[in-house]
């Protein structure tokens, strides 16, 4: 199988030569499996999941992780997240066009029998275009479909770019050829959008629309069958999935706190959970599981808030008076972290430092043993003092190099994997250095909460940690692009401006040249600070040893239609 | 004109009306009128509940009064009655029926006696002292009484410390609203010779409410016969168990038990008489509402309400 | 039942209330008997058992708490040595109980048919249609005005006299021999009070059973009762018939009382000097003296020895009992010899 | 959270209580005045003399005043920042020297949390008792004593706050006030429960008001308000010791409660509730049982003395019962 | 008796309206306005007034009470933030949990109550009666999340006897029986703890309501009429003393609410107290306040609820 090499301390600081480890990816079993039967999964999450089943609309994780049983994508993709040819579709190129290609195979089906056309591919990328689509996905991206940006100022009533041939061909156009167009979950859309339950809604209510959280439809091996908003759902076996219907009659996913699901998953509770790193001592030795791992596509990172969005125009305005806006007192800030010691201590090294902002698993991206922040504390003094950030009035925290008192407000989303601690200690560190960091509103923010206030530059947050995951393509456009809503920490940069270009250029289609951008890219922000990377996450799996064919390989071909039980009842 | 003259009071509660259906008012005391001179002791019988308590709370100005006058040695003082300090207030004291329920059990005997002497004089500590002292002495209570608590006296003892109280001031006029019911015979005997003494010494008259004819004769020169809120009868001793008019007072009589047993039967007959009768004939006595008539004088001293009987003379 | 025996005999009674730890004697060795057709008057001052002999004759006393000595003989029957499943067939069918404050001796959830069918459940074979005939036929008989209205009813909607009037039709509901009245009109106005004690008598007649009545109302004892007895500190002092003891009081106690009461028949004196008062006050239970007459200490102008060591009953003309020999020498104060 | 609804409950029994009664009383023909409800007098040193007979009681008491001086005392042997100081290494750590309790999830020493929050539980408790104490007993007074469209207006009121489904409120109005500090807290903590506290002390007023004694200082010519504190007051002082303990105890539990959920005082105070709601996780509950055990054993124990002594008052003044 | 409770029912329409208006007070206070949830970050411009211009919020706040209170009456709670989803289908996929887990948690609670408490009262002073009484106030004195925590434990990870979490959905397939056992099963738990901590309540009043009642002249007239003890103990005695409990019964109701919220907080329940709890969380406004006006409701009915039962168990309260 394919291993994944992962270090972990074994606790002992002093000796913090790395003990290597290896998690399998792959979980099999040769007991005869149990005809269906339930899985139960444990979506562990401290807050509810938002419910929106739908690729098009969807903004949260617990949603993306429910929707791998409903939703599939049509191209299937490699272990370097390169689009392969076995998915429901298969696609040609044309780099002169301009143009992909897209061929569905036939007699495709949605969940609810209906069939699945080009139109439907057709029908998601109206809707992402449309002026009244109020999700995050409209981009620079699908602006660089030929007609968008008019079908999207209203100006057009159809994409001219798109052109559906017949029920299973339809050819895009695109007005640069980029490198993201052969990245899975990259340029080219690969979630289609059920046009025939959704037609009668108008696109401005479809994000609210009950379609898409109580009966949503889709291409996976499972469909909803049963669901309490924000708690659990039941999914059936979807008998139209093209592989055919699925082992399992049922997979019961419930919302389960991090607190409890170790115990839960040690009383054979549940099937499969992805597990705490931060309690991993506790359950790396339960003999009813079996643990399989891989890196999360992900960075932890802590961001600044360096100005706003406007809205008129939608584009990011640096604010060089904001109170974070000093490059050394941010890099002060990054200096005062010890992470390597939060990882050891905290995540039973589950969790690296990280020393840059895209994650290991894009294997040569940020190679760089120069980059990133190691624990400095004295750095960090040294360049507040230098910076002029000095304590004047004997409080013991610093004031600006005006003389005004420095209070900075630190947010975090509430229900990470020990981030009451992580937290805790960062605002601690910070205060060693004599910084006067507090917690935004007094307590951890719920997810959507902190979304919005980030989304809104609300003047309560400073600073905030929060995760960028990057999906299966690492192009940051969307976290740092001038124009980008996402781009939380509104910090823009000419040079910025100029890397993006080209991570986004015809030109770094060659795979070295690209990586070589992205070093360069990374460190501007090495330089600039506007964000420090953290922490780069191991995603445990948790699986119950009556589980057959279970597999969480990036690329994997085979997925939940596949997996079998050998038991009725999970194993204690 | 007497010390007080009561004129014309009513005294009306509301009752809790159900759901939609009017106002209803009770009429506890429903025009009645007295008047009272200094010296004399007055006595209100009737059945429970016709508003003989009534009438001493609102004299007193525990009650609001809804219609009628309170006039005090020629003075209105109906609107004043309910303010705390005036001549009125000093001069009327009440005693009351339950010396458990009326001496407050986390008071000490002294601070309870003193309390009025407090309100009204401006007496020094030592004063006050020998006054309470003097008080208690009057109603037969040992010094050590002072610092005791209530529930440290027999009913009788605490019947005599709220007479004792009720004195205090000097008043002119006390109401009694049956200070002795509870109590047992001897220990009533007790309390009836205390007040007759203190009468005597202080000058002063009682008002006695009871529904005990037997105490109301001992204690009192004139009394007034009561049923539902207003007078039926009024005269003096004589008038009333000698040559009771209205057939209510005739029942009323005629329904104590007589202590001789010889005489049982006869006794027993004579009840029956009058019983029928009243049941016959107590429905002529009152006007058509049910309410009982004015009083028509009799003699000098007797008045009866409504229809006089029949023996007119 | 044997001729010539007493309907109900009680001898030597003790009842003993247990208060930390020690017992005290609240009735204390009361003998007496109730004849067929008799009302028999118990009379005395507040505290003084009157209540407590009554519920030990019912058997209403909590066992852990009381210690009951002596004999309640009813038909060649000791009733304490009964058993409580016994006592219940003797309760209400045997002997009937009137209590002093008739509204809380009702059960205020319940009717007033309900509470009088009661009796009958558990005393006889009555369907249910006979019971609701018998209770209609006893609401008559004790006389409440509208009997069938009366009968679906509660307590709280009735008169005070209307509640004592359904106390008495509890009580005789199945016509026992032995009524026992405690108070039963001391809550009552007077003219209520005559017409409840009427009610009694008639009860007698009709079923010629025995009353015990219990008061502590003089007067109420002249009105009705054939012989009294008067307690006093727990224990019987003097019982005679009632014009014996009307005319000729014996006992100290009975004397003084008499004299201390105010009379409303009879002449009017000029001018109604003092009541008479009886010096001290009635020990409490706890206080009393274990030896020697009780009353001594309210008559302490008798000399000591004019009393006996532990005083007895002494029959002193036939049917008239006293106890202690201090009557024979007693004056009061003042009063020439 | 659970002390609203106990005030109220207390507050409707004892309305129904006098409802009862004055059905009784107002159809009651007896030849005594409506003061013929049996008058319970309680006298307060005999109170006390008797509570000092019951041996739980004074154990309760003692253990009370011991844990209170361990809090109060202990607590001063630590300051805030320095119990909160996050020590990674010591995660977890078990009770041993250096920290006597061991310690929390991010190294967090715990006996210091338990008495610095068991010290702001106590004070935030108690301050809420007598708030909702003088509220409480104060219009109870006023409205029983003086009846008529005063009460008639103040029960309105106080029914209609009844009615609110307090603990929800509260838990709302914790959300959403802006300046939420201590003494918000207690504010909030306060706003509801004063009024079945005032329904109870009103009915007792009301009964209390009717007894001849309050007549006769009236017509002795004493002052209202003086008859309310002191003829009316002293009376109810029983009421007042047991109803008072047993609201200290439900309140100490409701500052507790809040915390555990989260909602309680600001997060930089150390509080029982955030240890509590470790145990939520069963690893914790079983693996690291100081981190919630101390805390409960304590704030139990506190609590359950608190009732002790509740408890044992009441039955001293029951034992009291005099007619008066 | 119709009069009253007629009159109960009348009460109730101003205490609804003032409730309701409270809460719209409250709602005008949280922060956010009522386009909360529908205005949605990133949204443009163009479609975020349009949103705005077709709610009118520059009207006279009696206007705006007004269309709430008919948007409210008509079901519509409008949209929840935190799920951008219509309040009503959150809560009524929510509702029927919270029913069932009041309804055996109310029962539960009755039914450990009221024979603990027969016993104490009827035997007060013996041994038993200790007991229980010292269990009481345990309960007393423990918070409910402690004796969840204690329960969760002991039954749900050292007996392995019930589930400690959620309410699973069930496949269909499974059968009615299967579902049913699967519900009770998972309320187990959660409904104890409620029954636990909130009986110590009910013990202590029917207990000392018979204490109290024992010693009634009623029940000598009932004795004294020759009605064996334990009839006595029924008819008389219980009827009497149950009367605080009964009569207190919608109060349960109000206090099972301010528990629900901590239970299901707890044992992950999902009813509309963790919904509750994480709208608060969320600070997710339009769900709290129909929560507010649900939880509200259940408390005014709990209240007449009480009185009307009252009214019908007591004549003394019926009539008048
Ligand atoms: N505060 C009150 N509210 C309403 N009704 C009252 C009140 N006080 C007295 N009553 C009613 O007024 C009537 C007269 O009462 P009052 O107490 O004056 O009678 P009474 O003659 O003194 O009777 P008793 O002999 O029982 O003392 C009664 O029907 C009584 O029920
Ligand atoms: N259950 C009891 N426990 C302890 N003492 C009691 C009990 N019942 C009565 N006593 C006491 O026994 C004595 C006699 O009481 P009892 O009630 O028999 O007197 P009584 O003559 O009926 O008085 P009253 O005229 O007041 O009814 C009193 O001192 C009383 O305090
Ligand atoms: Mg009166
Ligand atoms: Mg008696
Ligand atoms: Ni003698």
């Amino acid at each position: 199988g394919n291993k994944d090499i992962l270090l972990e301390t074994d606790g002992d600081l002093s000796n913090s030569s790395a003990v290597i480890q290896e998690f399998d990816t792959v979980m099999n079993s040769d007991a005869p499996a149990i005809a269906g039967g339930v899985l139960k999964y444990a979506l562990v999450a401290e807050s509810s999941f938002q419910g929106i089943f739908s690729p098009v609309f969807s903004e949260d994780s617990y949603d993306e992780e429910l929707m791998g049983f409903s939703h599939e994508s049509i191209f299937s993709y490699d272990e370097k997240f390169q689009l392969t040819q076995d998915g429901m579709a298969t696609f040609v190129r044309n780099e002169n066009l301009k143009t992909v290609s897209i061929t569905l195979r036939d007699n495709l089906k949605w969940s609810d029998g209906a069939a699945l056309t080009v139109d439907d591919i057709l029908y998601a990328y109206e809707v992402i275009g449309h002026p009244d689509y109020a999700g995050s996905l409209y981009g620079a991206t699908f602006a660089n479909i030929v007609g968008m940006t008019a079908y999207h100022e209203g100006t057009a009533d159809t994409i001219v770019g798109i052109e559906v041939l017949d029920d299973t061909h339809l050819t895009i156009a695109f007005e640069e050829w980029n490198p993201s167009l052969m990245q899975a979950g990259g340029a080219v859309w690969s979630q289609p959008l059920p046009r025939h339950q959704l037609e009668s809604i108008a696109v401005s209510e479809m994000m609210n629309a009950l379609q898409l959280r109580e009966q949503p439809v889709g291409t996976g091996p499972f469909r909803v069958k049963t669901i309490v908003p924000g708690e659990s759902v039941l999914f059936e076996a979807n008998e139209y999935y093209w592989k055919g219907k699925p082992k399992l009659d049922n997979i019961l996913v419930e919302v389960v706190g991090a607190a409890t699901v170790v115990s839960e998953m040690e009383a054979g509770n549940y099937d499969i959970a992805i597990m705490p790193a931060s309690s991993y001592e506790r359950y790396k030795d339960f003999d009813n599981i079996t643990l399989l791992g891989r890196e999360e596509l992900a960075t932890t990172y802590i961001g600044f808030k360096l100005g706003s969005q406007d809205i008129e125009s939608g584009n990011n305005n640096l604010n060089l008076s904001s109170k974070m806006a000093n490059a050394a007192l941010r890099q002060a800030m990054a200096y005062a972290l010890d992470n390597e010691f939060v990882a050891a201590v905290l995540f039973d090294g589950l969790q690296q430092p990280a020393n840059a902002m895209i994650p290991p698993a894009f294997e040569g991206f940020s190679e760089n043993e120069s980059m990133g922040f190691s624990y400095d504390p004295v750095k960090a003094v040294e360049l507040l003092d230098e910076a002029g950030y000095l304590d004047k009035d004997g409080d013991g925290f610093r004031e600006t190099p005006d003389g005004e008192p420095l209070k900075i407000s630190f947010a975090a989303v509430a229900g990470g994997d020990a981030t009451e601690t992580v937290v805790a200690y960062y605002i601690q560190q910070w205060q060693e250095i004599g910084l006067d960091v507090s917690l935004a509103t007094g307590r951890l923010i719920e997810y959507q909460k902190f979304h919005d206030m980030l989304a809104s530059d609300s003047p309560a947050i400073d600073v905030y940690q929060a995760t960028w995951k990057t999906g299966m393509d690492p192009n940051p456009t969307e976290m740092f692009g001038r124009s980008s809503s996402l781009n939380y920490t509104r910090w823009t940069n000419e040079k910025n401006d100029t890397l993006l270009d080209q991570i986004n250029a015809e030109a770094t289609l060659d795979e070295n040249a690209r990586m070589e951008i992205y070093r360069e890219w990374q460190a501007l922000l090495f330089e600039e600070v506007p964000v420090i990377p953290t922490f780069w996450r191991t995603q445990i799996f948790a699986v119950n040893n009556r589980v057959k064919n279970f597999n969480i390989r990036y690329g994997a071909t085979r997925g939940w239609e596949t997996i079998e039980l050998t038991s009725e009842d999970p194993i204690r | 004109m007497g010390l007080l003259e009561i004129k014309d009071l009513k005294v009306h509660y509301p009752l809790k009306s159900g759901f939609l259906s009017s106002k209803r008012n009770l009429a506890a005391v429903d025009g009645i009128s007295l008047s009272l001179e200094e010296g004399k002791n007055y006595g209100l019988v009737g059945e429970s509940g016709s508003g003989k308590s009534t009438v001493g709370r609102a004299i007193v100005g525990l009650e609001r009064i809804t219609a009628g006058q309170i006039i005090y040695e020629g003075t209105d003082v109906t609107a004043a009655i309910g303010k705390r300090k005036s001549a009125h207030k000093r001069n009327v004291q009440m005693i009351f029926q339950d010396s458990g329920a009326s001496l407050n059990p986390k008071k000490q005997i002294g601070q309870i006696i003193s309390e009025p002497l407090h309100n009204f004089e401006q007496f020094s500590q030592q004063e006050e002292q020998k006054r309470v002292l003097e008080l208690l002495e009057m109603v037969g209570l040992p010094e050590d009484a002072l610092r005791k608590y209530p529930h440290e006296f027999t009913g009788g003892q605490r019947q005599r410390i709220a007479l004792a109280r009720a004195v205090a001031l000097r008043p002119k006029f006390v109401i009694a609203d049956e200070p002795v019911s509870v109590l047992d015979l001897s220990v009533q005997a007790q309390v009836l010779n205390y007040m007759k003494r203190i009468q005597e010494q202080y000058k002063l008259s009682y008002l006695f409410i009871s529904h005990d004819l037997g105490v109301v004769k001992q204690m009192c020169d004139e009394l007034a016969i009561m049923y539902r809120g207003r007078f039926v009868e009024y005269g003096d001793r004589q008038d009333i168990y000698l040559n009771p008019q209205h057939i209510y007072t005739k029942r009323l009589l005629s329904a104590i038990p007589n202590l001789d047993p010889g005489n049982r039967e006869l006794h027993k007959r004579l009840r029956r008489e009058i019983e029928s009768e009243y049941k016959q004939s107590m429905e002529s006595y009152l006007a058509k509402d049910g309410r009982v008539g004015d009083l028509i004088p009799l003699s000098k001293t007797h008045r009866i309400a409504g229809k006089p009987s029949k023996g007119e003379r | 039942m044997g001729l010539g025996r007493p309907l109900l005999e009680i001898n030597a009674l003790h009842t003993a209330f247990r208060m930390q730890e020690n017992y005290y004697d609240a009735v204390d060795d009361v003998s007496f008997s109730l004849e067929k057709n008799e009302i028999l008057a118990i009379v005395g001052e507040s505290g003084c058992g009157k209540s407590t002999l009554a519920t030990t004759i019912v058997g209403l006393h909590n066992k852990a708490n009381t210690r009951i000595s002596g004999e309640i003989i009813y038909q060649n029957l000791n009733l304490i040595d009964l058993n409580e499943a016994l006592y219940n067939r003797i309760r209400g069918n045997d002997i009937g109980m009137v209590f002093q404050d008739p509204l809380s001796a009702l059960n205020p959830l319940m009717t007033v048919s309900e509470q009088v069918e009661e009796v009958l459940l558990y005393h006889s074979r009555m369907t249910k249609e006979e019971r609701a005939l018998r209770v209609s036929e006893l609401l008559v008989q004790v006389k409440v005005e509208d009997p069938e209205g009366t009968a679906t009813r509660y307590p709280h909607e009735l008169s005070g006299e209307a509640r004592q009037r359904v106390g008495i039709a509890i009580a005789v509901a199945c016509a026992p021999p032995i009524i026992i009245a405690d108070e039963p009109t001391t809550s009552l106005d007077v003219t209520v009070q005559a017409q409840i004690l009427d009610l009694l008598s008639e009860v007698r007649d009709d079923t010629g059973a025995g009353i015990i009545l219990i008061t502590h109302d003089l007067g109420v004892v002249a009105e009705i009762a054939d012989r009294v007895a008067v307690m006093y500190a727990g224990q019987i002092v003097e019982t005679a018939a009632v014009v014996d003891l009307f005319t000729e009081p014996k006992h100290p106690y009975t004397r003084s009382l008499l004299r201390s009461m105010p009379q409303a028949s009879g002449a009017l004196e000029s001018d109604s000097g003092e009541l008479y008062v009886i010096q001290g006050d009635v020990p409490s239970l706890q206080q009393l003296p274990k030896q020697g007459c009780r009353f001594a200490g309210r008559i302490p102008w008798i000399p000591f020895s004019a009393h006996e060591q532990s005083p007895k009953m002494h029959e002193i003309s036939k049917g008239h009992f006293v106890r202690c020999t201090c009557h024979e020498s007693f004056r009061f104060e003042g009063e020439s010899e | 959270m659970l002390n609203t609804e106990e005030e109220k409950k207390a507050g409707r029994m004892e309305e129904l209580k006098t409802e009862l009664a004055s059905i009784a009383a107002g159809e009651n023909r007896l030849g005594h005045e409506v003061n013929e409800e049996t008058k319970i007098v309680v006298d307060f040193r005999g109170m006390l003399r008797e509570f000092r007979k019951d041996k739980l009681a004074v154990i309760a008491f003692g253990t009370l005043v011991l844990l209170l001086f361990l809090v109060f005392v202990g607590s001063l042997f630590f300051n805030e920042s320095q119990v909160l100081q996050i020590d990674l290494l010591n995660r977890y750590a078990s009770p041993g020297k250096s920290h006597l309790l061991g310690t929390d999830e991010a190294g967090r020493d715990v006996l210091g949390q338990i008495l610095l929050g068991a010290r702001t539980s106590i004070v935030a408790g108690t301050a809420v008792t007598v708030l909702t104490g003088f509220i409480g007993i104060g219009l109870g007074l006023l409205s029983g004593y003086y009846g008529g469209v005063l009460d008639v207006l103040l029960m309105r009121f106080v029914d209609s706050i009844m009615f609110l489904p307090a603990s929800v409120l509260v838990l709302v109005l914790v959300a959403i006030v802006s300046e939420y500090n201590f003494f918000t807290f207690i504010l909030l903590m306060s706003a509801f429960s004063w009024a079945g506290k005032s329904k109870v002390f009103r009915n007792r007023t009301r009964v209390e008001a009717k007894h001849d004694y309050v007549r006769a200082s009236r017509t002795s010519g004493t002052n209202d308000l003086l008859i309310m504190a002191r003829e009316i007051l002293p009376n109810l002082s029983s009421l007042v010791i047991i109803n008072t303990t047993m609201s200290l105890a439900r309140n100490i539990g409701m500052e507790i409660g809040l915390s555990f959920l989260g909602l309680g005082l600001p997060y930089s105070m150390p509080s029982i509730g955030n240890l509590l709601r470790y145990a939520i996780s069963p690893t914790v509950f079983e693996n690291y049982v100081w981190v919630w055990l101390p805390a409960s054993i304590l704030i139990f124990a506190v609590l359950l003395s608190i009732i002790y002594v509740g408890q044992a008052l009441r039955r001293a003044a029951d034992a009291k019962q005099m007619q008066g | 008796m119709w009069n009253r409770i007629l009159r109960r029912f009348f009460l109730l329409i101003p205490q609804l309206l003032a409730f309701s208006l409270l809460v719209f007070a409250l709602a005008q206070w949280m922060p956010g306005d009522p386009l909360t949830g529908l205005i949605i970050p990133g949204m443009d411009q163009s479609s975020v007034d349009a949103i705005k211009a077709s709610a009118v919020l520059d009207n006279p706040w009696y206007i705006r009470y007004l269309q709430w209170i008919t948007n409210m009456l008509s079901g519509d709670f409008g949209l929840s933030y935190t799920y951008r989803m219509p309040v009503e289908v959150l809560i009524g996929a929510r509702i029927g949990n919270t029913l069932w887990l009041a309804g055996s948690s109310l029962l539960l609670s009755y039914l450990i109550a009221v024979p603990l408490g027969i016993y104490a009262g009827r035997f007060n002073g013996s041994m038993g009666d200790k007991i229980i009484r010292f269990l009481n106030n345990i309960s007393f004195a423990l918070p409910i999340f402690v004796v969840a925590l204690l329960l969760v434990w002991l039954f749900g990870f050292q007996l392995e006897l019930f589930p400690t979490r959620g309410m699973p959905l069930l496949p269909e397939t499974q059968g009615v029986f299967a579902t049913l056992w699967n519900r009770l099963n998972h309320l187990a738990l959660p409904a104890l703890t409620f029954a636990l901590s909130a009986s110590a309540g009910n013990i202590q009043r029917l207990r000392s309501g018979i204490i109290e009642a024992k010693q009634e002249d009623y029940v000598l007239t009932a004795r004294s009429k020759g009605v064996p003890e334990s009839i006595v103990y029924r008819r008389h005695i219980f009827r009497n003393a149950s009367m605080p409990v009964t009569s207190l019964l919608g109060y349960d109701i109000t206090g099972f609410i301010g528990s629900s919220i901590f239970i299901e907080y707890i044992f992950s329940y999902p009813g509309i107290g963790r919904l509750f709890i994480s709208s608060l969380d969320s600070r997710d406004f339009s769900v709290i306040v129909a929560l507010l006006l649900i939880y509200g409701l259940a408390a005014l009915i709990g209240t007449v609820v009480s009185d009307i039962i009252l009214t019908i168990a007591d004549p003394r309260v019926r009539i008048r």
